[in-house]
């Protein structure tokens, strides 16, 4: 054994570094798991995985279309207002059945994606203005369409909400699903590949003809129709509409899934391996801070830290 | 030019300012003079709207209130005006401006000085520390201000007892007289905020650190090549911000007589929508302090005519204003595109 | 005073705070033993309720029930009063509703019924109030002010009284043993902080078998009240009860104990606010018990404010009365819950 | 000999998968204009980038009057009294020409403020010495590359500098500019400055410069007075090929002539777009190779940009092979098979981030996938045959773009539209900033399309590549066709005078 240690060459620093790049969020979630192990009484059990892989589900979600825009060198801000909007309308339309209340639910976060991307594809407005505004009167108009939180009983959205198939949450696997085509989306179709072009270089990309607007659009079709999911899947879960306060501040926990995941926020790379595991970073994270049960003022400071740190291990080194 | 060799000849190319094609330039400045007072053209014609429309509009009760009230927003807009123009962002000015006033109020019971210098310490500490994270460790603004945003909630709650405690100003005290006195029938606030512009507007324009503002949010490789100083230019604007976050969020304590501990969400965005609205590009290189001003003024005038309209209901105040900021940046953009356009 | 005449359906009147009284009861004590406040003390001018124009501020979105409830109840006093009344919401944003209430005064109030988004930080708007001697009456949530120098009075429930008759229910349902949990409401909050300290005092003065083992903040939401019971009932499956600060939180713990796969009735959870979600719980036998907190200040607060400008005493402290809801009450009084 | 100003010995510099500089000695004497030559990803740029403190170097001594110096940043070699055009034009777009021109150094009155009207004064002064007449208080961003590059210039010597290094300050200038350039230097010699210069231009280099250093691979190949090297010698020391070799292939890679016949397969007309061009009427049959000639801001850009699609004109129209092209559209335009290389080669042709690979892909990957998933094993084929085709130099396909010399960017966008078989070919500057070699070799290439049947349109403010290139040649001025040479008229005599007289028309 030590033998073994002094004769392996010395670790090549800049290596090191580099899969310190790459794989760091995965080294987190898995000091996280360790620690927890270790220190959380009742943490390796099959029904808290389930219950951190639930909870994890709709922010994950959320934070695939977020991968999207940010990898086009935008950023979707007005997600946690789509999430409300389509609770709204699931209550709305559900009257009509569960199947054709999701079915609008999602078009409506389409359509705000449409707006989105119309205003940043052909207007050229900032992604971040452009979204922000709709993050604004999206949720306005959340409230406009259900003024007030209601309970949605329906057994079709109960079972979507908390029924399983082969012992796996519904949640969890949609959520699973969605990963697997949009990491699929970003390596192998031509839309990924020239999502990618246009988030590093949006005048080359134009010039050579790529279909900049169209796949502009589209990111952010994608990205309110996955956040609109996220809403139908969160509303399920709760088994009520709660236009208020679903969604509030889902912009930031996406953002930072993305990132802390190893997206750089100036576009042209998207990792979406990354991105879930950002996701379960920050969800373990909390879980840990509230199973240990610190105070909310840690929990803050302990996020912040986190991201800081994960960010500085996934960045790209200067050249000098 | 010593050169025998090259006559230098104007030829066509070489115009001098008298011989531009006039179309070119003419229709390039209005379109920036659009851009630089497009805001302010709105704003004069909601004022106008506005007192046409509600007796109570024009009033000097209510715009001494508009000024003393958009004032702590202003300031925290100037600071945020500033890392704008260098292409960045700083969404922790929310939490710094609650943190500031906590701060302030906690120390008023030692003095005005304490009440003023601990806030600005600690956000212009925070501040520090976002810049050297943006500069020297190359991290993206976005990112590390919104984990500032998070860390100063953490430390605000932490100070107050996870938010159970409100620290309050002694009103006799000198410094809630700053937040309250009124020179010349305007409140000490709303002097200080003007100063402060005044003072913002030179240092941006005048200055050679604005000159340095401005390149590194124009081109940052060239700013570096052509030798500004990037990365203290950086630290510098997001020092700033967070000593204007904190400032002015010491002087709302000093108006309210207390630490409020629940101020400040989302007023990184509310900064963030005056800065552009003023027609300071997000993308960096170009903006204006004034134009920030005149944002923070438009967005409160438009609070205000939505409460003297009175009857609509909060969501679709919502609705309203997340279209018409919409239809501000749609305006903006357009104008802007049409400048860039060769 | 006295108790309000409801303007609500069908509702009797009933002296005895009991539930199936919607309007609001007055708890505190005579008028003979308490501070009050007339016009002449406040330094104002005698009107006529009739023509005057009142200006109510309301603090939240009414989006959730308590809101809708108190915003609708204001409403509909004015409107059968036949009084003009100018509203403004601040939808959760402090500094708004400190614009908005001087933009009421700008526009006009002669008298002002607020809402208060937080206790502290009213400083402007009573110095711009007293400039002109508007009367100013808050409701649900006290000012830290001066009565009857600052504003009038203030009506509304008192949140350390609740927390301590969410500690008696606590205390009955659990037999005054095991570990509970707490749901705190948000951070920074007053309701928060004093629902907190009602109900812990009276844990610790009367029922020292029970232990506060778990409080984290669930925002007075269900759904993060149901995802930090869930993290909750994984680390700690031996809990016995848990206290929601407000309804909201307390569905959305009974939804993550559902999931669970628990029994109705095997966590006792004890709300506070009185929605009827929450007593339909109480009925279903997933809540233990629900202290009332009464939205419906409409009647008090006109009655309150007509004494007053009439130039007649009114308490500067009107605490209202709130039911409780438990096993014994809840189908009785499911109809009268808002 | 006295003593060098600035020197540098055993100078190495590693990026990740390339070793730019190897042990390299250079030095530069006052009074000298010093070539620095070598082939596309030599190194050069990377050595003067090391010089001003722009990059550290891995290792290596430099001396700078006498003393040794590490600067740290451009900010202490410009101080110290280095001051440097780089290669691509590196000024803020946003800012007007005059605080661009004054950008840490702008005259301040007693108060530390900037006086404005003295800056606009002297930054005038500074462009008009230079033979360029703006309205400095105008935004960088509104002048052409050309204009830009002269401000560049302007900056550099209205400082008081020791040495002045010029990374291919040549590449987007017209002759006339180049005249003034040379003047420039002339000056500076005299003045006893160190000049620096970086040229792919062999004439330039025998113009003005007394001593070359030719670098290989990062290494330094040779070092001397450039009069005992004649032009063959330099190129073959350039790209390390034997003598007869060079000599067998010639300098100049155009064969002339094409047979060009048919009807055209390009047709632009009347196209118009506001206040910069005023009706362009331009014809293109196949296997003809067009060059479009003029002055700098003579709206040659804005032309092969409006028939590409990249800027909508006013009115006009678009006809490639008898059917109309829907105007303002790039996707549209591609698809008819118009390809247009950019001018400005770092912010609008390379996808920086992207592979070798994945730029050579970007064009044609919809042609590659099919049901919108893409072929790997298609893209790996195309990107083999032009990576050999055109020489392209990476350590692999994958490596970033952005990370290659500007040559081989050049050649990777090239590949990107070869890779397209285009109908019409828009090539705007093909050939800036690329060595001998590879400037032959894209030469040679353009040439093998036009017999092919492509038609070319060809933009190129070096003379000779137009005139030896160019079956025809039309020129403009201030957005309008003024001169079409075709034939035997075809002359650089004839093409300066049509340039001239279309300047001289309206002369002051
Ligand atoms: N930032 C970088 N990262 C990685 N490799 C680089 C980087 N910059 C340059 N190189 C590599 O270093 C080598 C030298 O590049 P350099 O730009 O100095 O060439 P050059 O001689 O200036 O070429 P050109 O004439 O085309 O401008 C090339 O192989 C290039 O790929
Ligand atoms: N020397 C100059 N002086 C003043 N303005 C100039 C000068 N050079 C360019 N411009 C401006 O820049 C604009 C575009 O120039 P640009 O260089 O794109 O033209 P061009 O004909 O395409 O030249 P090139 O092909 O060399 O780039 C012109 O409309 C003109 O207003
Ligand atoms: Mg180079
Ligand atoms: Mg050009």
């Amino acid at each position: 054994m030590t033998e073994l240690a002094l004769r392996r060459t010395p670790v090549d620093r800049e290596r090191l570094l580099r899969l310190v790049q790459e794989y760091g969020v995965y080294l987190g979630v898995a000091v996280l798991v360790l620690v927890n192990t270790v220190f959380t009484p009742h943490f390796v059990s099959g029904e808290n995985f389930r219950t951190q892989a639930v909870q994890v589900a709709p922010v994950l979600i959320v934070a695939l279309g977020m991968a999207l825009a940010i990898g086009s060198e935008g950023v979707d801000l007005s997600v946690g207002s789509v999430m409300a909007l389509s609770t709204s309308l699931i209550s709305l339309y559900l009257g009509y059945g569960p199947w054709l209340a999701i079915i609008v639910a999602v078009l409506g976060g389409m359509a705000v994606g449409l707006a989105n991307g119309s205003l940043i594809a052909f207007i050229g407005v900032q992604p971040i203005v452009a979204t922000l505004a709709l993050m604004v009167a999206g949720r306005g108009l959340a409230l406009v369409l259900l003024p007030q939180l209601k309970d949605v009983r329906d057994p079709g959205m109960a079972t979507l909400g908390s029924g399983d198939l082969l012992g796996i949450p519904h949640l969890v696997l949609i959520a699973a699903a969605l990963a697997l085509a949009v990491a699929f989306t970003v390596r192998r179709t031509t839309f990924g590949r020239q999502l990618l072009a246009i988030g590093d270089s949006r005048p080359a990309a134009q010039l050579a003809g790529l279909p900049v607007r169209r796949v502009l659009i589209l990111v952010y079709v994608v990205s309110g129709a996955l956040a609109a999911i996220a809403g139908v899947l969160a509303t399920a879960r709760l088994s009520a509409s709660d236009p208020t306060s679903l969604g509030t501040l889902m912009e930031l926990s996406a953002i930072t899934a993305v990132v802390v995941g190893g997206t750089p926020l100036s576009g042209g790379r998207v990792r979406i391996g990354g991105t879930v595991a950002g996701a379960v970073l920050i969800q373990l994270l909390t879980a840990t801070l509230i199973k240990h049960d610190l105070p909310p003022s840690w929990t803050q400071i302990a996020q912040a830290v986190v991201i800081v740190a994960a960010v500085c291990a996934a960045r790209e080194r200067g050249k000098r | 030019m010593t050169d025998t060799d090259s006559p230098v000849r104007a030829t066509d190319t070489a115009r001098t300012a008298e011989e531009e094609p006039l179309g070119a330039s003419r229709a390039e400045r209005l379109s920036a003079l659009g851009q630089q007072h497009g805001a302010l053209v709105a704003l004069i014609v909601m004022v106008l709207v506005a007192s046409l429309t509600f007796d109570s509009f024009l009033t000097g009760d209510n715009l001494e209130n508009m000024a003393v009230s958009s004032a702590f927003l202003a300031v925290v807009a100037l600071g945020m005006t500033f890392v704008i123009v260098t292409g960045g962002i700083d969404l922790s000015v929310g939490s710094l401006f609650a943190l500031g006033g906590v701060l302030a109020a906690w120390g008023s019971r030692y003095g005005t000085l304490v009440a003023l210098l601990l806030p600005l310490a600690v956000c212009g500490l925070i501040g520090l520390v976002n810049g050297l994270l943006i500069a020297r460790a190359r991290l993206a603004p976005f990112i590390v201000t919104l984990a500032a945003m998070l860390l100063a909630r953490g430390i605000l709650l932490s100070v107050t007892d996870e938010g159970s405690t409100t620290y309050l100003v002694d009103e006799k005290s000198f410094f809630a007289h700053l937040g309250q006195d009124k020179l010349l029938g305007i409140g000490v606030p709303v002097w200080i905020t003007a100063a402060l512009f005044v003072l913002g507007a030179v240092v941006l324009r005048r200055s050679r650190f604005g000159q340095y503002v401005y390149a590194v949010g124009g081109n940052e490789d060239a700013a570096a090549l052509m030798g500004a100083p990037v990365a203290r230019t950086k630290i510098t604007v997001y020092t700033v911000s967070g000593l204007c976050a904190g400032l002015a969020g010491a002087l709302n304590a000093a108006w309210l007589v207390s630490g409020v501990t629940i101020l400040g969400n989302g007023m990184e965005l509310e900064a963030i929508s005056a800065v552009v609205i003023g027609g300071t590009l997000l993308t960096g290189g170009f903006g204006f302090i004034s134009g920030s001003l005149v944002g923070v003024l438009l967005l409160k005038v438009i609070q205000n005519v939505i409460n003297q309209i009175g009857s609509l209901d909060s969501a679709y105040q919502q609705v309203v204003s997340g279209a018409f900021l919409a239809v501000v940046v749609v305006a903006q953009t357009w104008l802007g595109r049409r400048r860039r356009a060769p | 005073a006295g108790c309000a005449k409801s303007e609500d359906e069908g509702s009797k009147d009933t002296n005895t705070g009991a539930v199936g009284d919607s309007g609001q009861v007055v708890a505190t004590p005579p008028a003979g033993d308490r501070k009050t406040c007339t016009v002449e003390q406040f330094g104002g001018k005698k009107l006529d309720l009739k023509g005057a124009t009142i200006g109510f501020s309301q603090s939240e979105k009414e989006a959730n029930p308590f809101r809708i409830a108190e915003t609708a109840s204001i409403k509909a006093e004015a409107r059968a009063r036949g009084l003009k009344l100018l509203t403004a919401n601040a939808q959760s944003q402090f500094s708004k509703q400190i614009s908005d209430v001087q933009d009421l005064i700008a526009r006009g109030a002669d008298l002002l019924v607020i809402a208060p988004l937080n206790s502290d930080g009213w400083g402007p708007v009573l110095r711009a109030a007293s400039a002109r001697h508007i009367p100013i009456i808050t409701i649900d949530r006290k000012i830290n002010a001066d009565a009857c120098k600052d504003y009038v009075s203030f009506i509304g429930s008192d949140f350390i009284e609740q927390g301590k008759r969410a500690a008696d229910q606590m205390i009955e349902a659990t037999g005054g043993k095991g570990e509970i949990a707490i749901l705190l409401g948000a951070p920074g909050n007053n309701v928060t902080t004093e629902r907190t300290k009602g109900f812990k005092d009276r844990i610790t003065e009367k029922a020292p078998g029970l232990k506060v083992v778990f409080e984290q903040t669930g925002e007075f939401a269900r759904e993060k009240g149901q995802q930090v019971t869930e993290q909750l009932i994984q680390s700690k499956p031996q809990i016995t009860g848990i206290y929601a600060e407000n309804d909201e939180m307390g569905l959305g713990a009974v939804n993550a104990l559902k999931g669970a796969g628990k029994q109705a009735g095997a966590v006792k959870i004890v709300t506070i606010d009185g929605t009827r979600n929450a007593v339909q719980g109480i009925v279903d036998g997933w809540i233990s018990g629900v202290v009332e907190s009464n939205p419906r200040f409409g009647p008090l607060a006109f009655q309150t404010l007509d004494t007053f400008t009439k130039g007649e005493k009114v308490a500067q402290d009107i605490v209202i009365q709130d039911s409780a809801y438990t096993k014994a009450n809840a189908k009785a009084g499911i109809g009268k819950a808002y | 000999m006295p003593s060098p100003v600035l020197s540098v010995t055993g100078l190495s510099k590693a990026f990740p998968g390339a070793l730019a500089l190897d042990r390299v000695d250079f030095a530069a004497h006052a009074g000298e204009v010093h070539a620095l030559i070598g082939e596309n990803g030599a190194g050069k740029s990377t050595l003067i980038k090391v010089l001003t403190g722009v990059y550290r170097p891995d290792s290596g001594d430099m001396t700078y009057q006498g003393g040794r110096v590490r600067f740290a940043t451009p900010l202490q070699a410009q101080h110290a009294g280095i001051s440097t055009i780089y290669q691509e034009v590196n000024l803020v777009p946003l800012m007007s020409v005059a605080r661009n021109l004054f950008l840490g150094r702008e005259p301040r009155n007693r108060f530390g403020l900037i006086d404005f009207r003295r800056m606009h004064r002297e930054a005038a002064e500074a462009l008009r010495s230079l033979g360029v007449r703006v309205d400095v208080t105008r935004q960088l961003r509104s002048l052409g590359v050309g204009a830009q590059q002269m401000v560049s210039l302007a900056r550099a010597v209205s400082v008081d500098a020791r040495v002045v290094v010029m990374d291919e300050p040549t590449s987007s200038l017209e002759p006339r500019e180049v005249r003034t350039l040379f003047g420039v230097i002339r000056m500076l010699r005299e003045r006893g400055i160190a000049v620096v210069y970086v040229s792919h231009r062999l004439d330039e280099l025998y113009e003005v410069c007394d001593t070359v250093t030719v670098l290989r691979d990062g290494k330094v190949v040779r070092a001397g007075p450039i009069a005992e090297l004649d032009r063959l010698r330099l190129v073959s020391l350039m790209l390390g090929r034997e003598m007869g070799e060079v000599r067998g292939q010639g300098l100049t890679k155009f064969t002339g002539e094409h047979a060009a016949g048919g009807e055209p397969v390009l047709r632009a007309e009347r196209l118009t777009l506001r206040h910069t061009l005023h009706g362009v009427s331009v014809d293109v049959r196949p296997g003809e190779v067009v060059g479009l000639g003029g002055l700098l801001g003579s709206g040659r850009s804005e032309t092969a940009k409006a028939i590409a699609g990249a800027l909508r004109p006013d009115s006009g129209r678009v006809v490639v092979a008898g059917t109309p092209v829907r105007t303002g559209s790039t996707p549209a335009a591609v698809r008819a098979g118009i390809s247009l290389l950019p001018e400005d080669r770092k912010a609008e042709g390379i996808v920086p981030g992207l592979s070798v690979r994945e730029n050579i892909a970007l064009a044609v990957l919809p042609g590659l996938s099919r049901f919108g998933l893409v072929d790997e094993a298609r893209i790996d084929r195309v990107v083999e045959t032009f990576v050999k085709r055109l020489r392209i130099k990476a350590s692999s396909p994958q490596q970033k773009v952005g990370e290659l010399s500007g040559g081989n960017q050049q050649k990777v966008l090239l590949a990107r539209w070869l890779a397209m078989r285009p109908k019409v070919l828009l090539l705007d500057e093909p050939t800036r900033g690329i060595d001998v070699g590879a400037k032959a070799e894209v030469q040679k290439l353009i040439d093998e399309l036009a017999e092919d049947g492509l038609g070319v349109l060809m933009i190129s403010s070096d003379v000779e590549e137009l005139i030896e290139g160019s079956d025809r040649v039309v020129v403009l001025k201030d957005g309008a066709v003024v001169a079409e040479l075709t034939g035997d008229a075809v002359t650089e005599d004839r093409l300066m005078r049509a340039i001239a007289a279309a300047g001289g028309s309206d002369d002051d």
